[in-house]
């Protein structure tokens, strides 16, 4: 038989005013299963939670029901209190007769009938309550870092750094993602190779920190706490541990003429074996085998071998696939931008002095194809006057995406600031539809690139660029004049619009991780869980979520740290114990509740018999990854699947308690 | 409206503005709260903040030849609210100075100039505003003979248009003001 | 033993039946709704009309649920089975789901869900679907009293299960 | 301290009231001012909307000539001439250069030093409410009284640096010390378009009409003014908006030197209440009721 104890609160005058709570212990008392119904006046109060210990320990309860306020009020006060007495915390249940009766409603009679109704749910609830114990799972203290861009380096550093170790994996040849081919960074104007070079090194040779470049995630499986990761580690044609970063190879690499550099955004040239810039991290060069000679032409050229001392060049290095086991996973993937191509009124890639902002960057920086000498690309001469045009591909539906990218009003002004500074007497056009500067000091950044660098901004958008004479006719309007302009510029930068990293949807599929229509991957709660994906124990960093800035980079690579840092200061991972469970024996194999599961939570297994055969494939439910949502639940036509808590019997018996 | 921006010209311009008025003209925010509060706003062609952009892209012509300078009166609402600070009432005082250097007459405002002249005028023959006199060459020359003058009879008659100037007597001083300012 | 422990208890509230007249509720003819409502938005919602003092009417009788995604069309029947003559549905907004996208298994099954209730018999009518947020109290009154209404104005009909 | 009064062409012409009333509070005050000798016109706006060296030079000889005087303080009724005078004092005070020519020019050294009130500011900070108050015979209680700013007594703020230039009180407090009731109403600082009076008049009578038909909603007896061209446009042109918009208005337009001085037990013959356009009979009849 159940024992349930009932209490009725009177919350001072709040319940008891306006519900008669001494008639509804009294019809307490009468449910069957209930040894003992009273009511008091504040239950949450220390004398009121030992009255409910005392009873519980006195009459030995299987089972309480408190009405008093909302369970998000006061539920774990008394589940506290219940687990003092040795009673599972869910053996508590709540009758909400404050907040749901006695506060809005104002006739006693019916008020003090609701409330004997709400009460008599619980008790039927209650009695088919099961024990349930919180989830533990055990915990691979070990991390694993995807994409080697600032919000990456800075994920890592600070996991290493909080005495974990962390696996960083990246694709390109060397660390540094975007914000390594910048030139100086707003608002400040740092240098930023001068900040990001020490943070590379730093990840290089953190004693907690092992760094795969030129590498790529090839598999992910398991849960929260224990993922096992494939990485594909591709060949580098060089053996890394012998490798001085000399540079012989290279210079003695007759390529170098057709195949354009990544890294300089195709303003130069780089040979088929190359380290993408001189401040590489790793300082190991390698070889493209797209165009080397010694691949394409069967064996023909080994300038590089000939040349390098050690002998570290090894043509016949293979991919490498390297397993590891991880407890938590950040997905640090970064951006790209936009192809400038889709403006064919803007000429981009026909006319050579039309480039993009990260070009731009390249022509702007002291390690750049012009040694930070403003040149343009046609002729090498020095413009005078240069059409910045914002927004190229962010916020247009039609051509491009509809979202801002963020970033580009910043360093369009930061682009004009510094011709201003580099180039005396020039003038810098720039045509935006709004701008946007709201990081702390970023308003003034603008204001002081219109008012002490002389920038003029027009609001409005360019139509179409022409080339006359050596000159580019750029057609745009100022709308705020209303006045069709044309400016003659010796060169046009477009802030290309940001998109996620090609591949980047890919990544996320690995994962179980969801992303948006554009490909960015979603935050678990886009303002209380900005650091998580929908799925434990994976978290997010940087522009692979969406546009953002170094600061906001750097700020997301730290939540996602401190997140995992957090997650793996306890011995275990322990989750509500209100999820999911499957009854083995019923289930089919179905799988419908595998599809309504958002959180990837069921898996299929096998049941096999004593020597080992499959008798049947069921669902499985990972209780690391179940959030308790309910929804396969109903999915399941066998009925083979129920949740912890909320079981289809306890809410039968819900609605079976208010039958009229 | 096409312009076609000439670099030389528009600095030229926008420096010549800018230095008369010890303003710089990218203060301005384009936010328009000086257009929104000008009291004379419905009878211009072209708002304040038009009028400081177009000058910032050195559009001369255009706003030289606008009926916004002349219609401004000079009422100083607009940089008394402007949150940049900006002298938009400033810059309108400049644009009519550098028309008038010009030797541009407005086509639509030339009222407005034309009294702005007599009134120099008549201080500087006077020294002081001989208020008949005013009226009466300003009417002459804007041929506007019968415009107010229903009021001229009862101003009269209540004591407030005086029938004789009242010099100033040092008038030699105003002649050289004139002369080296002028 | 569990299960037939409650069984036994079910047996003595048959017997007890009419004494419970706390339940006074069987007698009058006020109509009864219950609510199936997620904890997440609609349950602080209703929880917020409570702490705003708002009065709404005191048919409602609300059952709690982790999401919307956890109800089965069958808890609906139950409902209309045991003598209510209301059902309401709700949870959070469209994308604002706790559980990301428990609501949206919920409204993808919204169509499905009446087909099946009006399958069962149930008069489509006397079901309603909304999503109210956490900090719409103001918007819980206004669904309860306005659904109360409608049930109120529906013909009395003791058979909710033949459709109209 | 010695007082300079620079009376300005409107208050020996069109605005002859305003000095007529002006001299008789003066004279109750018992404060004693002496004309500027031999003043010149300020300028106007004329001068500043053609030359702005000009629009400096004219004041400052007025300026220059006081301070050579001796005097330390100058009274400036007219709130255009105050402002012409004020600015005048800004720009040399912001610009050596300037200063300098005009010094030279003049043949008079110039040191900036003269502070200039307005009327309003010459009455709250040089008479005091203390004073004003105990010359109160007359308390005007049974009028409502609209204070009319208008542009040049506020604003720019930076140069005039009196008296908030969107919530003016000062006038207001005057009011309030006669006894009469001040009139809010929305319109207190938009300008009447005193500059183009002569050469935009339709312009001036949207503008003007608009001020006195928000008074006269507000159900105020009358409007008080502190400047010369504030009253003509309100008063002299009053008749003629009527037309225009064909509804009456009817709202005598005092300076706030003929209130001040109905309330101190002038005669209204004494303060020249005659010499407007709109007939303030009504009251005046209401005050001897
Ligand atoms: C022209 C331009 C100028 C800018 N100027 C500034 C500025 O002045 N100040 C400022 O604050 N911000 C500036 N930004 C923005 C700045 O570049 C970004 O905020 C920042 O680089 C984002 O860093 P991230 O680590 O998120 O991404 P990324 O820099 O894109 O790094 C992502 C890394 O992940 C790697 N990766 C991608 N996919 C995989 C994969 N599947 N496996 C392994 N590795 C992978 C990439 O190779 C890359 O190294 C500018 C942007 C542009 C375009
Ligand atoms: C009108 C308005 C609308 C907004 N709408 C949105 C929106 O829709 N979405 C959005 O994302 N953001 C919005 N925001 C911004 C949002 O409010 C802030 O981002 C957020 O509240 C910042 O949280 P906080 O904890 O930093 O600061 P706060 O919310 O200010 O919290 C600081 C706390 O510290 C306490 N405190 C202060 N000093 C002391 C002290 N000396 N000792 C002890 N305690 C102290 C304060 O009492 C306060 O409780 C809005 C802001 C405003 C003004
Ligand atoms: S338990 Fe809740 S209802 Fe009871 S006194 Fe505390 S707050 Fe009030
Ligand atoms: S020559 Fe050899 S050691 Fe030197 S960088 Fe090339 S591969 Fe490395
Ligand atoms: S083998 Fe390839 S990488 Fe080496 S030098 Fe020849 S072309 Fe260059
Ligand atoms: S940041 Fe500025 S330039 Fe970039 S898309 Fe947004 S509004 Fe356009
Ligand atoms: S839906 Fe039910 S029967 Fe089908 S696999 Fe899932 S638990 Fe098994
Ligand atoms: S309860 Fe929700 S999260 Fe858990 S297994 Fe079912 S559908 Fe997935
Ligand atoms: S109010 Fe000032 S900032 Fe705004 S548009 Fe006018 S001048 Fe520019
Ligand atoms: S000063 Fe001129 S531009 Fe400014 S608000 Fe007055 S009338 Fe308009």
């Amino acid at each position: 038989m159940a024992r349930i104890g009932v209490f009725v609160c009177w919350c001072g005058s709040n319940i008891a005013g306006t519900v008669d709570v001494k008639r509804v212990a009294e019809e307490a008392a009468k449910i069957p299963g209930v040894v003992e119904a009273v009511d008091y006046k504040y239950m949450c109060s220390d004398p009121g939670q030992n009255t409910l210990r005392k009873m519980i320990k006195d009459k030995n309860l299987t089972g309480v029901v408190l009405a008093a306020c909302s369970p998000h009020m006061h539920e774990n006060t008394f589940r506290k209190a219940a687990v003092k007495e040795g009673l599972n915390p869910y053996f508590i249940e709540i009758a909400n007769i404050r907040e749901q009766v006695s506060w809005v409603h104002e006739d006693k009679e019916k008020a003090t009938a609701k409330a004997i109704d709400l009460l008599k749910m619980m008790v039927e609830k209650v009695k088919r309550n099961k024990p349930i114990e919180d989830v533990r799972v055990p915990l691979t203290k070990k991390a694993l870092v995807v994409g080697g861009g600032i919000s990456g380096i800075q994920a890592a550093l600070d996991i290493a750094n909080g005495g974990v170790e962390v696996i960083l994996v990246e694709k390109e040849p060397s660390i540094g993602g975007k914000m390594i081919q910048l030139d100086e960074t707003f608002p400040t104007l740092d240098c930023s190779s001068c900040i990001m070079t020490p943070k590379m090194v730093e990840v290089y040779q953190h004693p907690n920190i092992k760094l795969y470049t030129y590498s790529e995630l090839e598999d992910v499986s398991g849960y929260i706490g224990n993922f096992n990761v494939k990485i594909k580690k591709k060949a580098r044609s060089i053996v890394e541990k012998d490798c001085t970063g000399c540079g012989d190879c290279w210079n003695a690499c007759p390529m170098h003429k057709n195949v354009k550099s990544e890294f300089n955004v195709n303003l130069s040239e780089r040979t088929a074996i190359y380290v993408p810039f001189p401040q590489a991290v790793p300082l190991i060069p390698v070889i493209d085998r797209s165009v080397c000679l010694h691949y394409k032409k069967g064996g023909k050229c080994q300038k590089c071998y000939d040349a390098c001392g050690p002998k570290c060049i090894d043509f016949d290095l293979q991919d490498e696939i390297i397993e590891e086991k991880v407890g938590a996973i950040v997905a640090a993937t970064g951006y790209d931008l936009m192809e400038n191509s889709l403006y064919g009124e803007y000429g981009y890639g026909q006319f050579k002095d039309v480039i993009s902002g990260l070009q731009f960057e390249r022509l702007l920086s002291a390690s750049g194809p012009t040694e930070g000498v403003v040149k343009r690309p046609s002729d090498g001469k020095t413009p005078e006057t240069i059409v910045f045009i914002q927004c190229v591909g962010s916020r247009d539906p039609e051509k491009g995406v509809p979202y801002c990218s963020k970033v580009c009003c910043m360093y369009t002004a930061k682009h004009a600031k510094l011709f201003a500074h580099k180039v005396h007497g020039s003038q810098s056009y720039v045509f935006y539809i709004d701008i946007r500067a709201t990081s702390k000091g970023y308003e003034e950044f603008v204001r002081s690139t219109m008012e002490n660098d002389g920038a003029i901004y027009l609001r409005g958008r360019v139509s179409k660029i022409y080339e006359d004479n050596g000159k580019l006719i750029v057609k745009g309007a100022d709308t705020l004049s209303g006045n069709q302009v044309e400016i003659a510029a010796d060169m046009v930068v477009l802030a290309t619009g940001v998109i996620p990293k090609k591949g980047s949807d890919k990544i996320a599929q690995m994962l179980g991780i969801s992303y948006d229509k554009y490909g960015f991957y979603t935050e678990s709660h886009p303002k209380l869980r900005p650091a998580e994906s929908s799925t434990a124990g994976i978290y997010l960093a940087g522009m692979a979520q969406g546009p953002r800035d170094i600061p906001e980079s750097v700020v997301s690579g730290s939540a996602a740290a401190s997140k995992i840092l957090g997650l793996f200061s306890k011995s275990e991972y322990e989750v509500e114990g209100t999820i999911a469970s499957v009854n083995k024996t019923t289930c089919v194999g179905c799988f419908y509740c595998k599809r309504v599961c958002a959180y990837s939570a069921i898996s299929k297994e096998e049941v096999k018999d004593r020597n080992g055969n499959v008798l049947k494939v069921v669902a499985n439910v990972n209780s690391g990854l179940c959030a308790g949502c309910g929804a396969c639940v109903n999915a399941c036509f066998s009925k083979s699947i129920d949740l912890k808590g909320y079981l289809d019997e306890q809410i039968f018996a819900e609605i079976k308690s208010l039958a009229v | 409206m096409k312009t076609v921006i000439n670099e030389q010209e528009r600095r030229n311009f926008a420096s010549e503005v800018e230095s008369k008025l010890h303003d710089k003209l990218a203060k301005c925010y384009q936010c328009g709260k000086c257009s929104a509060g000008c009291p004379v706003n419905f009878e211009m062609d072209y708002t304040p903040n038009q009028i400081i952009k177009m000058t910032e892209l050195g559009m001369a012509d255009r706003v030289l030849n606008s009926k916004t300078i002349w219609l401004c009166v000079s009422c100083n609402t607009c940089s008394t609210r402007c949150p940049k600070g900006f002298e938009v009432a400033g810059i309108m005082d400049v644009l009519r100075e550098v028309a008038a250097k010009r030797g541009i007459e407005s086509k639509t405002e030339k009222e407005v100039q034309t009294f702005h002249e007599v009134f120099l005028d008549n201080v500087k023959s006077n020294g002081r505003i001989f208020e008949l006199e005013l009226v009466g060459k300003y009417k002459l020359k804007t041929k506007h003979l019968f415009r107010d003058m229903f009021l001229a009879p009862k101003m009269i008659e209540k004591g407030k248009l005086k029938m004789h100037s009242d010099k100033v007597s040092n008038i030699n001083q105003i002649a050289k003001i004139f002369k080296d300012f002028e | 033993m569990e299960n037939n422990r409650v069984e036994e208890d079910d047996k003595n509230a048959q017997n007890d039946k009419g004494n419970l007249s706390g339940s006074g509720s069987a007698k009058e003819k006020e109509p009864r709704i219950i609510a199936f409502v997620c904890n997440w938005c609609t349950y602080n919602g209703a929880d917020l009309a409570g702490t705003s003092r708002m009065k709404y009417a005191e048919n409602v009788r609300v059952i709690k649920l982790p999401c919307t995604g956890r109800i089965d069309p069958l808890f609906v029947v139950e409902a209309f089975k045991k003598g209510a003559k209301g059902v309401l549905v709700s949870g959070c907004h469209p994308g604002d789901c706790h559980y990301t996208s428990g609501n949206y298994h919920s409204r993808r099954k919204y169509t499905a869900f009446r087909d099946l209730l009006s399958y069962f018999g149930v008069d489509t009518n006397r079901v309603e679907f909304s999503w109210i947020s956490a900090s719409e109290g103001n918007k819980w009154v206004s669904v309860i009293n306005d659904f109360t209404n409608k049930i109120k104005s529906l013909p009395d009909s003791s058979d909710i299960f033949s459709k109209q | 301290m010695k007082l300079a009064y620079y009376p300005g062409c409107s208050l020996k012409g069109t605005s002859f009231e305003y000095e007529t009333s002006l001299l008789k509070i003066l004279e109750a005050l018992n404060i004693e001012v002496q004309e500027i000798p031999d003043w010149n016109c300020c300028g106007a706006s004329a001068a500043h909307s053609l030359n702005h060296n000009l629009s400096v030079a004219l004041p400052a000889r007025n300026l220059a000539i006081a301070e050579n005087n001796g005097f330390e303080e100058v009274l400036a009724p007219c709130a255009a001439c105050s402002s012409r005078l004020k600015t005048a004092k800004h720009e040399m005070g912001s610009d050596d250069i300037l200063k300098k020519r005009i010094s030279d020019s003049l043949e008079m050294p110039y040191k900036n030093s003269l502070n200039i009130s307005n009327m309003l500011e010459f009455l709250l900070n040089i008479a005091g409410k203390e004073k004003i108050k105990s010359l109160v015979k007359k308390p005007l209680s049974s009028l409502k009284v609209a204070s009319y700013y208008g542009c040049l007594l506020v604003r720019p703020p930076k140069v005039m640096k009196f008296d908030d230039p969107d919530k003016p009180v000062s006038m207001d407090e005057l009011v309030a010390l006669t006894g009469a009731v001040p009139v809010d109403y929305s319109y207190k600082t938009e300008c009447c378009g005193a500059i183009n009076s002569l050469s935009k008049p339709d312009v001036v009578m949207a503008l003007t009409g608009k001020i006195l038909y928000d008074i006269k909603e507000h159900g105020a007896d009358l409007v008080v003014v502190a400047c010369p061209l504030c009253h003509s446009n309100l008063d002299v042109r009053q008749r003629e908006i009527e037309r225009k918009y064909a509804e009456r208005i009817g709202l005598p337009v005092l300076f706030i030197t003929e209130l001040l001085g109905l309330a101190f037990g002038f005669s209204p013959e004494e303060l020249a209440i005659g010499g407007h356009m709109v007939n303030a009979d009504k009251i005046l009849q209401k005050l001897s009721n």
